[in-house]
C-alpha cells in the first residue's frame, strides 16, 4: 500500500545519522522529526537563523520572536543558537548542513529539481531552496510520484522552471525509494505492498531496476 | 555619541520618494512595526523596498501596499498576500525574486564594502541569467552583487543610546545585515538604555551601523503561523 | 551531540606532517594555548598555519617554529620574532602575506560557501600580482579567494558541550572565521559548560562549526606590550 | 620651530568632527586620542575587533583579552563592543570609519602611499594597512618629511612597495600640513616659526604654494 506523509518521513528518518545538523524544509520534510531513530541525536537547523529547534510549544507558551523558516512558532532545545541570516546561509553554503530534506514538484533523472514556480501562476519566490539545493552535499526529496492528474513527477527532464541542477541525490515518494547515479534512477525500495510494476508505470524518467527489490522496513 | 531620536516621524526624515529602504525581518518576526506605520502616515511613494518578505495584507509592509506605496519589491518569498498578488499580475509592482541566502550575502556585502561575489545559489536556474558563471573547484557559480539602500530600518530588543543593538532570538535575521547596508540607518528598540548598560561581548550590530536609534511606542508582534502542541 | 574530548592529545588527533592549519588569535591574544603545547608535543613538520600573526620567539606559534614544525606561514604580520625571520631568510620558511582584513574575510569565505569575492585592499601593490582586477562604482578591486584548513584551532573564554563558544573582549578577533573555515574545528576553551547553560542569544559560534572541544588545563595569556598610565 | 610628534598629533586632532569613527595607527597616529578637541565626540576603533576604545589601564588592571591592533593593553568607554576582525574590516571596507590616521614611509603627490616594506629588510607584514588606505574616504598621513637621511619622504613618485594607490588625501609633517589634490601637493599651513623656503626644500613632490601660508594654530 503506497505509504501516506508520515510513512514517508518515517522512510527519511531511517536516513538520519548520529550528530547530523539537518535542515528541513516546509511539508512532509517538516514530519520528519517526529520520526527521529532511537539512539539517534541530530540538531535541526532552520535557514532564518536557528540550531536545535526543539517541538511547538504548548497552547500559550509561543514566543512571536522564535519561529522557524516556516514562520510556525516552535521551542528550542538545550545547546541551542540564534544568528543572522547571513551565518545562517554560510553554514548551509558553506555545507556545514549534512542533510537538507525538501518537497519537489518534478525531479529529473540527472538530479534537477523544481519546486518553486508555476508559470502562469502567482510566484511566491525560491525562499532559501536554491542555496540549499546548490549547497547541500546530500539532499533527499520527500515528494508524491505523481500529481493531481495522474501525471509522473519523476522525469527525464524537467519541464518547470528549475531550483537547482543535478543537485538531488535520493527521493523517498509514497511508492518507493529512488537513487539519482550516473543520470538515472535507480529503484532502491518500494512501499510495503507496492508493486515493481506500478512504479514503473509511474515513473517517466530512466528507471533502473534490479531483479530484487526490497519492501521498505517501516 | 548619542544617536536618539524621540520618535518614529524624527527617525524617518529624509526619507523621500523613489528612494530605496531595506526592511529588516523575516515574514512577521523582527520587523520594524512603528517605522512601517510612519512610512504609511508620511505616504512616500515608488519605494524600491529591500525585504525577505512582503508582509500579510493588513499588517508588515502589506501596509505599504495597501497604500501604493512600493514600486518595486527584492524579496526572496512574498506570499501570504492578496494585495501584492494583484498589484504584481497588473503590473503595477515590479517584483525581483531572490534566493534567500544571496540576499542576506548581498546585503552582508553591500555593508561591507564587498562590491561581489560568487554563490552556488540559483546556477542552472533564471537567476543566473545575464549573470557570469565561473568554476570553482569543479563547481559552477554565479557573481552576485552588493546590495545598498538609502535608509535601512531595522528592529532590535535592546539597543543603546549610542546605536549598539541586541536581537532576540530570531527575530534578528536579516537585520543585521541591513543595519550594515544602510546608508542611514534606523534602529527601532523595544527597550532603549544608556551606554554602558549593555555588555560589550553581547552587542550583536556595534553603533557605528546605526545613524538613529528610537523605542518603539508599542509592538503588536503578530504571529503569522501560530503552532501548537497539546500538553 | 555531544563534542567533548578530555584532552589535548585526543582533541588533536589526526592532525598530521603537511597538513595546513588554521589558528586563532590577535598577537598573543585569543590563542589556544594548550592545542600549541600539544602540537609541540606531537612534532608534526611540514605544517601550513594559517595565522594572522606567528607568536614571539618562546611563546604561540613561536614554539613551532622554534621547532621547525613550519613550512608556510600565511598571516598578515610576523614581526617581534627572531627565529621567524631567521628561517624565512634562510629560505627555511615560506611566507605568504595576506592584508588584516582579506586574511579576515577570505577565512569567513571559506567556512560560507563562497570561494571568491572583490575588495579593493591591495590593489595596485604587490599582493594584487596575478589577480583579477575589476572596476566596480568606479573604484578597481581585486579577486581574492577562499581559505580553509584541515584543522581550525580556535579559543574560546567558554564554550558548552555541544561546542556553542563564547569569546571574551578582543580575545575574539580571528576566532570565528577560523571555527567557521577549518575541516575539522578543535576549541579549546577556558571553561567548558553543560549545553543548556549559555544563552542562545549570546553565543558567537554556533556548536554546528565545531567538532571537538575541550578545557585547557592552564591559560598563561602573556601580554605582548603591556601599556598602563599612572594612577 | 618644527613639531614633535606630539605637536603634529595635536594638529591631527583639529580635524576630527563631533560624531566620527576614527581608527588610529601606530606610532604619533596613536598620540591623536590625547588631543580630542573640546566639546567633540569621537568614538575609536581598532581593527583586531573593537569600537570605543578607552584610555590605557591602570598599572595591575591590565586584562590580556583586550588590547588594541597595535597589542597594547586597552581599556573601553561606556558604549563600546567587541566583534570578530571579519566584522571589523568590514566597518574599515564599508566606509563606516570616518576617518584613517596612520603612517607612512613614503606619500606621492598622486596620493600613493608606501609604508609596509622596504626591500633587503625583514618584512613583517601590512597587517590591516592594505584595507584601510584602500577603503577610507578620508585618509591623514602622519609622518617625518624628510628620513634620517635627510632625503623627502614627500615625493613625486613612492620608490618604495606600495601599500595604497591614489588614496592619501592629507600629511601632516613636522613642518607643514599638505592636501593632495589632482596629482599635487598643496602648501595648506606651516608649522609656528617654519619658514615656506624651508618647507619647498625639504619637499621632492611637486608643490603648490600660495601667497599666504598661513602658521597652524596648535
Amino acid at each position: 500500500m503506497a505509504l501516506d506523509k508520515n510513512g514517508i518521513a518515517k522512510r527519511i528518518a531511517q536516513e538520519l545519522k548520529d550528530g547530523w545538523y539537518v535542515n528541513l524544509g516546509i511539508g512532509i520534510p517538516t514530519l520528519v522529526a517526529n520520526y527521529i531513530p532511537e539512539g539517534i541525536e541530530v540538531e535541526f537547523q532552520s535557514e532564518n537563523g536557528i540550531l536545535g529547534m526543539g517541538p511547538f510549544p504548548f497552547d500559550g507558551e509561543e514566543d512571536p520572536d522564535l519561529i522557524n523558516a516556516g514562520k510556525q512558532t516552535i521551542t528550542v532545545r538545550n545547546g541551542a543558537s540564534f544568528f543572522d541570516s547571513a551565518t545562517s546561509f554560510a553554514m548551509i553554503r558553506g555545507q556545514h548542513v549534512q542533510l537538507t530534506v525538501l518537497g519537489a514538484m518534478e525531479v529529473s533523472q540527472n538530479g534537477d529539481i523544481a519546486n518553486w514556480k508555476i508559470p502562469g501562476k502567482m510566484v511566491k519566490g525560491m525562499g532559501g531552496a536554491m542555496d540549499l539545493v546548490a549547497s547541500a552535499e546530500n539532499i533527499i526529496v520527500a515528494m508524491m510520484h505523481s500529481n493531481k492528474a495522474g501525471e509522473s513527477k519523476i522525469l527525464k527532464n524537467c519541464t518547470l522552471p528549475l531550483t537547482g541542477v543535478g543537485c538531488v541525490k535520493k527521493v523517498v515518494t509514497e511508492l518507493a525509494v529512488l537513487e539519482i547515479n550516473e543520470g538515472k534512477f535507480h529503484l532502491l525500495e518500494r512501499a510495503p505492498g507496492v508493486s515493481v510494476e506500478e512504479i514503473i508505470s509511474k515513473t517517466e524518467g530512466e528507471l533502473i531496476v534490479p531483479n530484487f527489490v526490497p519492501e521498505m522496513q517501516i | 555619541m548619542n544617536k536618539v531620536v524621540n520618535n518614529p516621524k524624527t527617525a524617518l526624515e529624509g526619507i523621500q520618494d523613489g528612494m530605496t529602504l531595506m526592511v529588516g525581518g523575516f515574514g512577521l518576526c523582527g520587523i520594524p512595526e512603528n517605522s512601517i506605520a510612519q512610512l504609511v502616515k508620511m505616504g512616500v511613494k515608488n519605494l524600491t523596498c529591500i525585504s525577505n518578505n512582503a508582509g500579510v495584507d493588513d499588517f508588515g509592509l502589506g501596509l505599504l501596499l495597501q497604500g501604493k506605496q512600493v514600486r518595486k519589491m527584492i524579496s526572496s518569498y512574498v506570499g501570504e498576500n492578496d494585495e501584492f498578488e494583484r498589484q504584481m499580475l497588473s503590473g503595477e509592482l515590479e517584483v525581483d525574486l531572490i534566493p534567500q541566502g544571496s540576499l542576506a550575502e548581498r546585503c552582508r556585502a553591500g555593508g561591507a564594502g564587498i562590491p561581489a561575489f560568487f554563490t552556488p545559489a540559483g546556477y542552472g536556474t533564471e537567476v543566473a541569467q545575464g549573470k557570469e558563471v565561473r568554476i570553482f573547484n569543479g563547481k559552477p557559480h554565479i557573481l552576485e552583487s552588493a546590495l545598498t539602500a538609502d535608509f535601512a530600518i531595522v528592529k532590535a530588543w535592546k539597543g543603546d543610546t549610542e546605536g549598539n543593538l541586541i536581537y532576540k532570538a530570531t527575530a534578528r535575521n536579516f537585520n543585521p545585515m541591513m543595519a550594515m547596508a544602510g546608508k542611514i540607518t534606523i534602529a527601532e528598540v523595544e527597550e532603549l538604555v544608556p551606554a554602558g548598560t549593555l555588555d560589550p561581548n553581547q552587542i550583536h550590530t556595534p553603533g557605528i551601523f546605526v545613524q538613529r536609534i528610537f523605542q518603539g511606542e508599542k509592538f503588536e508582534k503578530r504571529i503569522e503561523q501560530r503552532t501548537v502542541r497539546s500538553k
